[in-house]
């Protein structure tokens, strides 16, 4: 267990290099001159040229890339160009929201998908099941933005359950700011989730053991939530761990439109400024965070599975 | 006993399905409605003015008109061959690629494996909106960046896919029969595992297909999409202004017209796991 | 006379598929007194499944409907029962094995975990004492060291082991009535015995009642006290198994008991069911008896040529580990293996999973790359032969495989199937003369040529191992390796294809190499068997000698635990 | 699992419950920022939303007058206007006495230092290191004498030497700078006013380091001692603002207004100012309406929802007491050919032809509600040099004419003219425009397309030249024509002002003699005359002057429009009687 973990450790050198080269590639090599960005519109010709030289642009393609390297492995992103704001700093100061509205949001929608998923599979075949199947899926193909507009306009505005917009440090300062994204956030994830849920849940329910547990004389919903559960949540605990790094970067529209600032909304930011730094900064960051629970959840796999040995 | 392929058997097995077919006969309309419009035939007209600015919906404009007095529905239209077309586009990148890597990787193993793994795992490290934003940004915009960039990140999950696949029927004892009629590498791949992989193939386009409708609609919405022609994404992008004026209808078409070949491909892609994936017939 | 324990009256199941109605049981009746064993025997798709399902009520619906029919337990109709009352009957008063230990167990729960389970639910015990219960109940099944193989997983234990606790789970509340569904099936050879011993004991000790359900009547034989045979959704005869054994009625029935090879006679040819009945089920008239039946070594022609000789042969596989998944040690699932075959012999290997006779089989087709030793063909040494020399081999050595439903590419025609070899040798001259050769070596191998543009998932079993045979033959190979080809089909299927292959050897001059787990099969087709154990070949002698004196207790135990299809006094005797 | 679920969603909605209710106790100021706030360090500033942060914390050596109009300069920091020696090159300035730096950690004790003429010479020099390389430098490149070769020196430096002295930066005593320019600068004093010039104290500076930006420490009427990225920045009253005084003069009818009812009061006005940075055009509006900001600039979109016929306050909003503001601002729009592409270099007509293609007052009344001027030429009226009367002939709707020019250019009806790709920011209006533009360029047979880009982007491409047409907004840095002729002088050719790369040498000659004369009725009409030479000309296609539309709250005082409103906010002030009456409705 102990030596997998090790080499699944040492693997994120080679993937963690990969993200970088590709990293590079798009902002170092591909993309072009940055210093129109630092310098603002009445830049003189001059200045651009020290900039350069002063960013290291005029380092050879090898050494910048070292630099890209040294960041994914140290998090020492150095300043953003636009804000000229540490991006470290950045990241520190907007993980906080980013973490008040993603977390509670996520672990809502896990959950409530995961009752409605069972719920389903309790009545498989049945008006209920294929209702909710069409729900789910009728849900997914509206636009977030749709959803986005008519509760901010709706539930904030016109009901005034909730806070238009903005964020307060704090609990529970910050609910009723991250309520109604949340919401949304919920109502959006429960489509796919409770899809995949009930997928998996099914295919474990054709399972010969589901037989056995059957003919002892358990209850149908004992056996889905004892014994069926049990065996869906190994893929279902991949599928959820797998989401959580991208939950570190929040939901950049949510956070654009409800006005968190969180990292979502300096992501887009940086995407708006071409603030290359910062957009290299996030991408190490979440892949950084993807290769980390992509390890936590195989190491999961052996809570959950038995069967699953490492060596 | 009728003579069916597992086509064909798939396909009367789909077909029995009302709803899937249903989708099935929507997603076929959509493409025609593209293809007419890339043709020229529908809504070549989309860009001159047809009645007042900001007309509601009527019997002469079904769906209202735009800012410029422009049929929204012949924008929608417009929009409809932009999205199905990359959809296409990005299918034809990925699956060449997907399956090609995922293939020698599932069937040689060894280095190859470890090489496709790494790049796969170090492209799905990148969080796909990073990846497109990026592509884009770099490529400089319009539609082939979109192309490329939704192409570039689809390719991982079906390579993936297709990896696991070929590796469980490398191990099939029809493979190893091929192998013992003296059959070689180059044959057990392509003319016996692949063909009995494709239906993966099938399903993750359909599925791709609509990550790849919604990604277009996200980009245009952020500006770095399709430009200079009516896409679902800056009709939506433009309802966000007109919608507290009232103007509700260019949302509306945008939005319902990717609604339904969004339900159509997901119910069909449900339904053809179903259809064509053996490990759940029956189910 | 008291009433039986469960008595199943008129019972018809169906099932609504796509394509329309299918009708699984057809109106069938029988019963199961108490402190008997039932023993329903039937090849696979017969309804004797079905059946049993629908005594549990386990039946999927709305897919499944009874339209017809009682189920009478001590005195209550079961089809009459609503779910909450059978669940209080399942698992309690009658409980049920299946076929496939290894999927049957819930892979997250401990195995006691899984057995006290069944004993909290229907007895209001403290979970200590549930606890306590199942680690008696698998002392009671043999499983050695009990209170710690509860604390165990499913896949920690070894497949025998896995029925045992299927087995205490099942006994776990003292049921009345135990079904076992193909219980030993998956089993090897000897384990099957043990099972089958205990269930009997069981059966003893507890009174219970049984339904043992199975398609091998020499199964049936060791353990049923009245015997029911299922074909084709019907009950076509039930009796006490003695007057089965000795008097069947039914063809159907005499086919089955006429069509295992038995290990005392040694004849040419196995009788099918085939010879008793017409395919609709009418009895031939022809008496069984006039069919011919010789001692095959009588007429056998042998030469002194050998086609195939072993040399100390190993094939071993890495085990990797360490940090960096190197390969600290070598697992040899083939040691030191040697042999020769003449030509036009009939080489048998016999052995229980795991043993390495697959592995040795593919080995020397060269599927595997042996480790050492050597393999020389025809006097030459191939062992190490590439590229276009080994494709050349393959025109030579070819092998039939065991599952007939992997061994089949699903998405080609048979055509296809069959031309293939011809044209990765390009031979066979043009397309049509190609499709011709083929069309002719399916018509040899029993099927009929306008089948040519199926794809094989129209096909039954038995058709597709003649396919697989037929593609094996195609390139006119001198030398075959079935390597299980016929572990996975009925009974009565298996005596065809056995009989197939005898007359294609005899045809082609083949030389065979016939690799089982199944003595008896092996016994019958082979000229001479190689007794495998933990890759080594253990005992090689001629058939007959091994059967009559064989000289290794592994072998001796494996001879022994054939079941004998004959009744259970024998075996009570045993015990 | 089940109660986690019930546990969760009670204090959901409990916290929902005891959402916090407004205070009518404080004079809080509750503003919007609809754009990011980059930081406080005043030399990296080039946007005007951080300009109006920056300018609660910094004060400049002038501002404008808030009431005063046209704008009119008045001393802040400094104690009087300076005296200019008689060549216009040096000018002597004398400084406040008694202000007080913000307290902070960065100077000995905690306490705030006195603000000095070191101070003023530090913060110019500062905005002159090669080593910050400031976004503002272009206000004083090549214009003080010894600071660009001061610059050039250190660039090679380690690290900047400010101990060494410019010729151009003379320290007369604490209270007395001199300053030299190199040739006449007649814009200076404006540039003296601009959030670029806002003094800074070295001692913050070197305290903070790279944080600096994070750190304000001016000497202006408000404090914020960190700024953190998040989107609320609450300021509060500088407890050690020296006396400034509320003024006691504005425009003519301010009075009227009730603007000047707190003249003679000592500011600021607001113990504490919020702004909260909202992106998104629908939560600002709805935040608004439910009070949660005093003023708003309209945006676009709600328009027809806050103004009925494109004048009347909406009845709902007057209702509620809401006020609405409407003024010219100094800005002009345009779509400028790239003059490096021959294709529009040589070709007047063809310029011109576009020109008249372009249904001015449709794209106004779609996109301006029809309240933006039509430009004729790059003055905006408010500045010396626009005249009413002036017509361009060819700022006008005539299809027949531009038919007709564009057949004389060589591109009859368009043939032989490649697709015109029109480069713009990625936002929703500004991408509107153009297919307004493109829908309306088609009728004369020229085909167009968007092509959009992020703000950088789309500055890279103009300094590269990569681009045929582009458009853009430039609004005025300071009142002065000579902000928007310089537009188009021919050696603001990129990567400097002149996107167009324009080049015309008469107009060039008029430039270099007007714009180093002071403000005059003779620089005036010179103004004049470059304004209408250049406009016949159409290197550009001119658009508009537009009109910012502000709404405010009731009890919100003192509120005018400013063109440069760094310095506005600390004049505000809030009624909260009328804010507690008011809010019942809400």
């Amino acid at each position: 267990m102990t030596k997998y973990i090790i080499r699944r450790l040492l693997y994120m050198i080679p993937v963690l290099l990969g993200v970088s080269l590709i990293i590079f590639l798009l902002f170092n090599v591909v993309s072009g001159d940055p210093t129109a960005v630092l310098l603002g519109k009445n830049a003189t010709a001059r200045q651009m040229a020290d900039l350069r030289e002063q960013l290291g642009l005029n380092k050879s393609m090898f050494l910048q890339y070292i630099d890209v390297v040294k960041s994914a492995f140290t998090f020492d992103f150095g300043y953003s160009w636009a804000t000229k704001q540490e991006i470290s700093q950045m990241i520190k100061q907007g993980s906080y929201p980013s973490i008040c509205l993603s977390v509670p949001a996520f672990v809502i929608s896990t959950i409530i998908s995961l009752f409605i998923s069972v719920f389903v599979a309790y009545y498989r075949g049945k008006g209920i099941d294929l209702f909710v199947r069409v729900v789910c899926i009728a849900g997914m193909s509206i636009s977030a933005l749709a959803y986005i507009l008519f509760f901010q306009w709706f539930f904030a505005y016109k009901l005034g359950w909730f806070e238009i917009s903005g964020f307060e440090e704090g609990f529970p300062a910050f609910v009723p700011y991250i309520a109604l994204p949340a919401i949304i956030w919920i109502v959006l994830s429960i489509g796919p989730d409770v899809r995949f849920f009930r997928t998996v849940i099914l295919d474990e329910i054709y399972q010969d053991y589901v037989r056995t547990a059957r003919s002892k004389g358990l209850s149908e919903m004992t056996i889905l939530l004892r014994h069926v559960l049990r065996n869906a949540m190994i893929p279902i605990i991949t599928y959820v761990v797998i989401q959580i790094p991208s939950l570190i970067l929040g939901a950049l529209l949510l956070e654009n439109f409800f006005s968190i600032p969180g990292l979502g909304g300096i992501t887009l930011n940086a995407l708006n400024s071409s603030d290359f730094p910062v957009m290299k900064a996030m991408a190490i960051l979440s892949s950084v965070g993807y290769i980390v629970f992509g390890l936590i959840s195989d190491i999961l796999y052996t809570v959950a599975d038995p069967r699953i040995k490492f060596k | 006993m009728k003579q069916n392929s597992l086509w064909k058997d798939a396909f009367f097995r789909l077909a029995k399905d009302k709803l899937a077919l249903f989708s099935l006969v929507i997603v076929l309309i959509y493409f025609l409605v593209a293809l007419l419009s890339s043709m020229g035939l529908l809504a070549s007209t989309w860009s001159q003015e047809v009645g007042a600015s900001n007309l509601p919906p009527s019997l002469e404009h079904l769906f209202g008109t735009d800012i410029f007095g422009r049929s929204v529905l012949q924008k929608v239209i417009r929009g409809t061959q932009v999205a199905m077309s990359v959809g296409v586009a990005a299918s034809i990148i990925a699956i060449p690629i997907g399956v090609l890597l995922g293939a020698f990787a599932g069937y040689f193993g060894g280095w190859i494996d470890d090489f496709v793994t790494w790049l796969y795992t170090t492209f799905s490290s990148v969080p796909n909106i990073m990846l497109l934003i990026s592509i884009t940004l770099i490529l400089g915009k319009g539609i082939f960046a979109v192309y490329i960039a939704l192409g570039a990140t689809s390719w991982v999950t079906l390579c993936r896919l297709i990896r696991g696949e070929v590796m469980k029927h490398k191990e099939r004892e029809y493979v190893q029969a091929a192998g013992a009629i003296g059959g070689g590498h180059m044959r057990k791949l392509f003319r016996h595992i692949l063909p009995n992989v494709s239906h993966i193939i099938i399903i993750n386009t359909s599925m791709q297909f609509q990550i790849a409708i919604k990604s277009e609609v996200i980009l245009s919405y952020l500006g770095l999409g399709v430009q200079g022609e009516p896409s679902w994404g800056t009709m939506i992008d433009d309802a966000k202004l007109e919608l507290v004026r009232g103007v509700w209808w260019q949302l509306a078409g945008a939005t319902v017209a990717m609604f339904f070949i969004l339900l159509a491909f997901n119910i069909l892609s449900d339904a053809l796991r179903d259809a064509l994936d053996p490990k759940l017939k029956g189910k | 006379m008291t009433l039986p324990l469960l008595s199943v009256k008129n019972l018809v199941v169906e099932f609504r598929t796509g394509e329309g109605i299918v009708r699984a049981v057809n109106n069938i009746s029988f019963d199961i007194p108490h402190g008997k064993t039932i023993g329903i025997v039937g090849e696979s798709g017969s309804g004797k499944s079905v059946t049993s399902l629908a005594v549990m009520g386990l039946l999927q619906k709305p897919a499944a409907v009874i339209p017809q029919g009682e189920i009478f337990f001590n005195g209550v109709d079961l089809l009459k029962c609503n779910e909450n009352e059978m669940r209080k009957i399942r698992g309690n008063q009658i409980s049920m094995i299946f076929q496939e230990p290894m999927t049957s167990l819930n892979p997250v729960f401990k195995v006691g975990e899984q057995i006290a389970e069944a004993i909290r639910i229907h007895k209001n015990v403290s979970n200590k004492v549930a606890w306590e219960k199942a680690v008696h109940l698998m002392n009671l099944v043999g499983i050695p060291n009990p209170s710690a193989s509860a604390h165990k997983y499913p896949h920690e234990m070894s497949g025998g082991q896995k029925q045992r606790v299927m087995i205490a789970m099942a006994i776990s509340c003292d049921p009345k009535l135990l079904i076992a569904d193909e219980p030993t099936t998956a089993l090897d050879v000897t384990i099957q015995k043990q099972v089958l011993e205990l269930l009997h004991k069981l059966q003893q000790d507890l009174n219970m009642s049984m339904m043992f359900i199975t398609h091998d009547l020499g199964v049936i034989g060791d353990i049923a006290d009245d015997v029911v045979v299922m074909y084709r959704s019907n009950v076509v005869e039930q009796n006490n198994a003695q007057e089965i054994f000795t008097k069947a009625i039914h063809p159907y029935t005499k086919g089955l008991l006429a069509c295992r090879p038995k290990l005392g006679a040694n004849p040419r040819r196995l009788l099918t069911v085939s010879d008793f009945m017409t395919e609709e089920g009418v009895e031939k008239t022809v008496p069984v008896e006039r069919i011919q039946i010789f001692d095959k070594e009588s007429e056998v022609i042998k030469t002194d040529h050998v086609l195939l000789e072993i040399q100390n042969l190993v094939t071993q596989f890495p085990i990797k580990g360490g940090l960096f998944g190197r390969t600290v040690d070598h697992f040899k699932a083939v040691d030191d293996v040697s042999f020769k075959i003449k030509k036009g012999q009939t080489l048998g290997l016999v052995g229980e999973s795991g043993c390495g006779k697959t592995t040795l089989g593919r080995s020397i087709l060269r599927l595997v790359e042996p480790s050492a030793g050597k393999i020389i063909y025809d006097g030459k040494d191939i062992t190490h032969v590439q590229h276009e020399e080994l494709r050349l081999l393959r025109k030579k050595m070819q092998i039939i495989f065991q599952d007939p439903y992997s061994s089949l590419n699903p998405r080609m025609t048979i055509a296809d199937i069959l031309m293939e070899p011809l044209n990765i040798h390009n031979e066979g001259g043009t397309k049509a003369q190609r499709y011709e050769m083929a069309r002719a070596l399916l018509e040899k191998v029993g099927l009929k040529a306008s089948l040519m543009n199926r794809y094989p998932h129209e096909f039954s079993g038995g058709q597709r191992q003649r396919i697989c045979i037929a593609r094996a033959l195609m390139l006119r190979p001198e030398f075959v390796i079935c390597d299980e080809s016929v572990s996975a089909l009925d009974v009565s299927i298996q005596a065809q294809v056995l009989n197939l292959l005898l007359d294609l050897q005899q045809e082609f001059g083949l030389t065979y190499v016939f690799i089982s787990h199944d003595l008896s099969v092996v016994n019958f087709i082979a000229d001479e068997v190689g007794v495998m154990y933990a890759g080594k070949i253990i005992e090689m002698d001629k058939a007959s000698n091994i059967y009559k004196s064989a000289k290794t207790e592994y072998t001796r135990a494996l001879l022994s635990a054939i079941p004998k299809g004959e009744t259970k006094q024998s075996l009570a005797s045993l015990v | 699992m089940k109660s986690l679920v019930l546990v969760l969603t009670g204090v959901l909605l409990l916290s929902v419950g005891c959402s916090k209710d407004r205070s009518f106790d404080e004079r809080e100021l509750h503003l919007i920022s609809p754009e990011k706030i980059a930081g406080f360090d005043p030399i990296q500033i080039s946007d005007m939303y951080s300009g109006n942060e920056a300018g609660k914390v910094y004060e400049g050596l002038f501002e404008f007058h808030p009431y005063k109009r046209p704008y009119e300069l008045i001393p802040n920091l400094a104690a009087a206007l300076p005296v200019v020696s008689a060549d216009g090159l040096v000018y002597t300035f004398t400084l406040k006495k008694g202000v007080k730096f913000h307290d902070s950690p960065a100077f000995p004790d905690g306490k705030g230092k006195e603000f000095k003429s070191d101070d003023v010479i530090y913060s110019i020099k500062r905005l002159g290191d090669p080593k910050l390389q400031a976004k503002g430098w272009w206000l004083f490149d090549d214009k003080i004498a010894g600071l660009n070769e001061w610059r050039d020196k250190n660039s090679a430096l380690e690290a900047s030497n400010y101990a060494e002295e410019i010729e151009g930066l003379k320290k007369i005593d604490d209270y007395t700078v001199a300053i030299k320019l190199k040739r006449p600068y007649p814009q200076f004093l404006y540039a003296l006013a601009m959030p670029q010039l806002f003094i800074v104290a070295k001692e913050a500076v070197d305290h903070f380091g790279k944080e600096f930006l994070n750190h304000p420490v001016g000497t202006g009427p408000f404090v914020l001692p960190v700024f953190e990225q998040t989107n609320r920045i609450v300021y509060t009253k500088n407890p050690t603002f020296r006396e400034k005084f509320f003024p006691s003069e504005g425009e003519e009818g301010d009075d009227k207004l009730g603007l000047l009812a707190d003249a003679g009061k000592k500011i600021p006005l607001v113990d504490k100012i919020i702004v909260d940075i909202i992106v998104e055009s629908q939560p600002k509006w709805l935040g608004f309406q439910k009070a949660k900001a005093d003023l708003l600039e309209i945006p676009k979109d709600n328009f027809d929802s806050a103004v009925v016929g494109g004048k009347e306050l909406a009845p709902d909003l007057k209702a509620k007491g809401i006020r609405l503001f409407a003024n010219a601002m100094l800005d002009v729009t345009f779509f400028a050919f790239n003059h490096d592409d021959p294709t529009f270099k040589a070709n007047k007509k063809l310029r011109q032809a576009m020109s008249l293609a372009w249904d001015r007052a449709e794209a106004n009344k779609l996109f301006y509600n029809s309240s933006a001027i039509e430009a004729q030429s790059v003055i905006p009226p408010g500045l010396g040099g626009y005249r009413k009367e002036f017509k361009n002939p060819y700022v006008k709707f005539d299809l027949e004419q531009a038919k007709k020019l564009l057949a004389e250019a060589g591109y009859p009806k368009g043939k032989g003219l490649p697709t015109i790709t029109v480069q713009t920011r990625n936002e929703t209006v500004a991408r509107q425009i153009i297919e307004h533009f493109a829908k309306c360029q088609e009728r004369i047979g020229i085909k167009v397309k968007v092509g959009m880009n992020t703000w950088p982007e789309l500055i890279n491409k103009v300094t590269k030249r990569q681009h045929q047409l582009y458009t853009m907004a430039w609004g005025a840095d300071y009142p002065d024509a000579e902000n928007f002729l310089g537009l188009l002088y021919c050696p603001n050719s990129s990567p400097g002002s002149n996107g167009s790369n324009y080049c015309n040498p008469d107009f060039d000659a008029l430039f270099k003699t007007a714009t180093v004369l002071q403000d005059s009725p003779e620089r005036s009409s010179m103004y004049e005359k470059m304004n209408e030479m250049v406009a016949i000309e159409n290197p550009w296609i001119f658009g508009f002057h537009r009109t910012k539309f502000y709404l405010s709250h009731a009890w919100l005082k003192n509120f005018k429009f400013m063109e440069f409103n760094h310095t506005q906010f600390q004049y505000l002030n809030v009624d909260l009687e009328v804010k507690k009456e008011l809010s019942k409705k809400f």
